[in-house]
């Protein structure tokens, strides 16, 4: 195909969105201590807390597409007010400043929140201080994109495939694990790339709902502030190493699952 | 009398990076000497976040830190005008809910089975004095958390997600919503708050840091838990 | 089934395949699939209807054996690949088994939906507009191929259509839609020889005409009059072959009882003959050969004279 | 259209994944000292910093906006690995702990950052603390979101719309104004919605980068941040008035834009 | 235009409007746009060339006037709603000026991207199937309707079709692409009447066979003979029309040189007529009555003979 040219205007404005995106990450990398590199990533705390934040980000990321999906198609199939109401809750999540969040998780599922209360009287458990809460608060903030992206999907998704397979005696089951979501891959695939890089990053709502604990909460992000505190350049380094573990994975990534479809 | 000695006159306005812990006084600081001509404008954030602003460029005219070692940053770097001075201290307390619900009176008593513990993380200024405190007073306990603040510690506490932690009198004194328990003097440790003017501060930055170390200053500072020098 | 756009064709295809709502009742071979009465509604899924859209709708993300093999599958008949692998064999397209749906033409990914709808031994097979969206010159090939299937084929079979030549070609009996109700329903040759609509009557390409008979004659509105053998009485419809239309330059004295004057419309091609729409009193399309037309210098704005045998007009009840 | 029952699982998922969203909320609401709620907002510092959050995000999404369209344009007709590259660099803010962005912010545009530096040597500009640098941590942060949804606009736009208008003798220009941005419009008022929603909730970059300035660089989420270490119930109060303010917005807008197309 | 799917028909608008790379050169009224030898690349917005595509594409989000005003403000002219709406209410499409294009029918959309195309008063005009999106029954009307408008207009037009009927009632001339390339150009009888591929004699709907010609018959491959009056020598094609192709159920004895014998393959209803697919060593379609049909038996599969007089088959060099 040819195009008109791209005149010089345009040109120069995306060069300017690129710079805004590169020029920080340049200033990370010339200032880097790069001898410290291989230090750092052989340090236990590193590695740990690396190992933690992937665990996390991934389970987050699962859970996000087990309810995710479900609140999607619900969403999607919704109409007029309620819809609208019902969508700006899901964004909710993304306006709370992330510490605020975290404090929202604790008065709902802390020891003394609305249903944490009920967990901890009945079975002594407590949520708060645990993994468990970790992925928790990566979900709350990290599901909205998926969500966002599932139901976009959703929307402007065939629904004739649906009913071909009805029609052949699929029930519903059949219909939505071979028809739906293998024609949603693509939406499933961008939104759950975009909710993993946001539970990666999550910080202010982790460290206030669940705390850090070296090897059960402390994330990448929670070891680069408390690095920053002591050693600015080993948080540099820290970033960095995160930078490069989620970029190689959505290079990689990308192309194996968006190119198939 | 004059709060900010000789060669004081006019009207200034100064820029004053402090400890976000230093707010409530600050604030009232502030009140007094617009009163008096000096218009101050705050930038409270966590101490290390100041001293990355500051190192990499930011304007201004006094900064007051909620621990020697990053002022010590700030000096190596060659940007603080003069000796920092300390000007206020902060003692450790045992941060419990209201009515001390779990009856717990010294450090020792943090080391009970059952009880959810919270400290600053040994990084942090205030962490790093409560493992002191601990060791001190020769107590082994295993915290939930290693909260990257104090306010993390005192909130948790505050939202009964934890029972007990350590924190500064100031923090228990401004929050208003938890009881402290004392630490004995040979268990406590001392924190010290330096302030200093920066270079190419203007005059109005000798002013603000008179005041902080005047009479008038302390007498703030006390009545926000902190310890006068 | 045929009708104009907007009937309700592919409305009722999809209610009868259960994928709509509809108020009603339904029943194949003695079971009730739906009485909104009762609140009988089966579910699509176990309706053993075989749909076919206009285009295709194969699954994109597997291959074409595995479209096929879909409702066996679902059926939880044995070995459903080589199943699915016989009829695609059987119908020639053994070759694109293990393609992608997006890799075949046009009217192979209608064969293959097709086939996917057959291979489920459906009770109803319905079908809307299966060729519509099909080439010209692949749907004579593809029309064939339908024909043997559903000749074959032992269910109830419905089938959607614009085309009256797919019609004539395909249907046992016609059924015509219109405005969402049933305007006519017969064989195809009785429909079309008796259109009751303006629709049928364009796809029978004959001209049909309104109006009020008394013995050998029948008024339209706006008083002309045709003449016709036997018109009886009452309201009625009147049928002429644009074939039986004669076109004269000059007002034709001879013994056809019906003349007529008007002018021309348009004038189209097709096949080898001509059509002539004529504009007047009583509007008509004639067909005549291309010589006529050069001869009387016929194009849009002529007047001409039209002529047709009373015992051409067939006429009937409306 | 008739569609198959919504089995309960599906529904049971929704409805949790619903629940993490709402119940933080309702612990934040019964929480929320509402007798309160008007004293703070009465109070100048509170007005103050939401007409400053307001004014920053939306700011920053018009500058996401001309940047970012322009940058999903090229990346859109970008093929093979440089586009793979060129995404994950646009996706980098999002995996990068905000804070660390503030940091990389600063070695880039401070007074002694990479560009900043030539910037304060040859103008006597000094970015940081302003409210440029609010506007820019801000945009930094959430122009992703925007460049994501406005290129996948793009890749699903059908190109024949401009091919049509270039037949039709429409400059570079006038195909763009008139028939690509209104054919984008639901791809770019979605990705600005998420961008606004983004920047409205921002803390880390901004006070890292920004600094803390009442009237000058303090919004909401860091007035919060500051209110949480003083007075909790008043931070609590400010986060709802400040997810009432966005859900109105959001709720009022939506229908309004996304429904005319 | 005609030619087969994927023959770059569509290829070659698109480079003619300048939406495509192309290698070549394009000379319009004396001025070059396109020149890849010395670089010249009249970029699509400065080629005045109206292009209307299989589907309208009008754009969805504006009127329908400011559709067809969008080109004349594109060209600066003074008062374009003004202009468009006559170019509208000419078309009688006037009510629906201030239409949303979605409210249109497709017959309606497709009629108003001609209008679109011709408001701008195009030096060349280039129409890419412009009908095949309709349905049969309005493809009737859009198509007299684009006739008048091409009557009326004097630049250069070429239409791109897969339909005959619409080849020839709108064709000065024809142009066949196949894989490409130009197989056949020329008006659209000499072309019909001399087709050069079996796209074009499937089109005109006649038998094309290709062999070598040896004074008074014709060898094609596999030793069959087809005798003809005139064959000439060297390689030829030979055309035999369906309507000339006699079928009988035992051999038949009399005038006809031509008689073979074959396999009927599909029997379809074609107008009034019905045309039997044969296959065998000479594989023709022939036309004959129902009556025939009825009386013969023909069904699929039957046994058959064929007679043609040579004088009925007409030879030219291939
Ligand atoms: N019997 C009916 N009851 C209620 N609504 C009807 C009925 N028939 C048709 N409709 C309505 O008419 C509209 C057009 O119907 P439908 O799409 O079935 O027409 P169609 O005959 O398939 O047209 P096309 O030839 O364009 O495919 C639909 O919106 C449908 O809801
Ligand atoms: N002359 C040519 N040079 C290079 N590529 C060509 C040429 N002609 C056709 N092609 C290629 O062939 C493919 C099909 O061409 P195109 O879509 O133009 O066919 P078409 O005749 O319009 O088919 P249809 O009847 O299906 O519309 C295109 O991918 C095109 O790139
Ligand atoms: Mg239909
Ligand atoms: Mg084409």
């Amino acid at each position: 195909m040819r195009r008109a040219k791209t005149p010089a205007a345009i040109g120069i404005l995306a060069a300017l969105g690129l710079l805004l995106f590169l020029l920080p990450l340049a200033g990370l990398i010339v200032r880097a201590p790069w001898s410290q590199a291989f230090g750092e990533l052989a340090d236990p705390t590193t590695t740990t807390a690396l190992g933690l934040s992937i665990f996390c980000s991934l389970t987050a990321t699962g859970f996000a597409l087990l309810l995710g999906i479900p609140l999607a198609m619900i969403l999607a199939r919704t109409r007029g007010t309620l819809r609208n109401v019902l969508r700006a809750l899901t964004t909710l999540p993304m306006v709370l400043p992330p510490v605020v969040g975290g404090v929202a998780l604790l008065l709902a599922f802390g020891r003394r929140g609305l249903v944490g209360s009920l967990l901890y009287q009945a079975f002594g458990i407590q949520i708060p201080f645990t993994t468990a809460a970790a992925v928790m608060a990566e979900t709350f903030v990290a599901m909205p994109f998926l969500v966002i992206a599932v139901e976009a999907g959703l929307l402007s998704l065939d629904h004739r495939y649906e009913e071909a397979a009805r029609s052949l005696g699929a029930g519903y089951w059949r219909v939505f694990t071979r028809v739906t979501l293998p024609l949603l891959r693509p939406a499933i695939f961008s939104g759950a790339v975009l909710c993993w890089a946001r539970a990666l990053g999550e910080f202010g709502a982790t460290i206030t709902f669940a705390g850090n604990f070296p090897g059960r909460t402390q994330t990448v992000p929670i070891a680069v502030y408390l690095a920053l505190e002591t050693k600015p350049e080993a948080a540099i380094t820290l970033s960095l190493i995160l930078l490069v573990v989620s970029v190689a994975i959505l290079i990689g990534m990308r192309d194996r699952w968006l190119g198939a479809l | 009398g004059n709060p900010c000695g000789d060669g004081c006159h006019g009207q200034f306005s100064i820029t004053v990076f402090a400890a976000a812990s230093l707010q409530p006084p600050f604030d009232t600081i502030a009140a007094r000497l617009r009163a008096l001509g000096t218009t101050a404008t705050f930038n409270y954030a966590g101490t290390q976040v100041l001293t990355a602003q500051l190192t990499q460029g930011a304007q201004a005219d006094v900064f007051a830190s909620a621990d020697t070692a990053h002022m010590k940053t700030l000096e190596d770097a060659g940007l603080v005008d003069g000796t920092p001075q300390v000007f206020a201290h902060n003692k450790l307390e045992i941060v419990v809910a209201k009515g001390n619900p779990k009856g717990i009176h010294g450090l020792a008593d943090l080391a009970r089975t059952g009880l959810v513990v919270v400290l600053a993380d040994p990084s942090v200024p205030a962490g790093k004095y409560a493992q002191q405190a601990l060791q001190k007073a020769g107590v082994t306990v295993h915290p939930a958390s290693l909260e990257l603040q104090v306010t993390g510690v005192l909130s948790k506490v505050a939202l009964g997600e934890a029972d007990a932690g350590i924190v500064y009198v100031s923090d228990i004194v401004t929050s208003g919503k938890v009881d402290g328990v004392g630490i004995p003097d040979d268990q406590n440790v001392i924190a010290d708050y330096p302030i200093a003017s920066l270079k190419s501060a203007h005059q109005g930055a000798r002013i603000f840091v008179n005041f902080v170390l005047s009479t008038d200053g302390q007498t703030i500072l006390k009545a926000a838990g902190f310890e006068g020098v | 089934m045929l009708g104009p756009n907007g009937a309700g064709k592919t409305t009722l295809l999809r209610a009868l395949a259960g994928l709509d709502d509809m108020e009603g009742r339904v029943v194949l071979d003695g079971e009730v699939l739906e009485d909104t009465i009762q609140g009988v509604h089966v579910p699509a899924e176990r309706r053993h209807a075989g749909l076919v859209f206009q285009d295709h709708v194969l699954f994109p993300h597997i291959s074409v054996v595995e479209n096929v093999a879909f409702g066996l599958r679902a059926q939880r008949r044995p070995q459903p690949a080589a199943l699915a692998r016989r009829w695609l064999d059987e119908a020639g397209l053994g070759d694109h088994a293990d393609a992608m749906p997006r890799a075949l033409s046009g009217g192979q990914a209608q064969r293959v939906a097709l086939l996917r709808a057959l291979a489920t031994e459906p009770k109803l097979l319905l079908l809307d507009e299966p060729l519509s969206a099909l080439d010209v010159s692949i749907r004579a090939e593809v029309r064939r191929e339908l024909t043997r299937q559903l000749g074959s084929f032992r269910g109830v079979r419905l089938l959607v259509t614009h085309d009256p030549l797919e019609a004539m070609a395909l249907a046992d009996r016609l059924v015509v839609l219109e405005l969402g109700s049933v305007v006519q329903t017969g064989a195809p040759d009785e429909v079309t020889a008796r259109p009751r609509s303006r629709f049928v009557a364009d796809l029978a390409g004959v001209n049909l005409l309104r109006g009020h008979a008394h013995g050998d004659h029948v008024s339209l509105a706006g008083d002309a009059l045709v003449a016709a053998a036997e018109a009886g009485s009452g309201d009625v419809f009147a049928v002429i072959h644009p074939r039986a239309v004669a076109l004269y330059k000059t007002r034709p004295d001879g013994t056809p009882r019906n003349v007529w004057h008007g002018r021309v419309d348009s004038v189209d091609l097709y096949g080898g003959r001509v059509r002539v729409r004529v504009k007047g009193p009583v509007p008509l399309v004639a067909e005549v050969t291309r010589a006529a037309v050069q001869e009387l210098g016929l194009a849009s704005g002529t007047d001409v004279w039209m002529a047709v045998k009373a015992t051409e007009v067939s006429v009937y009840p409306a």
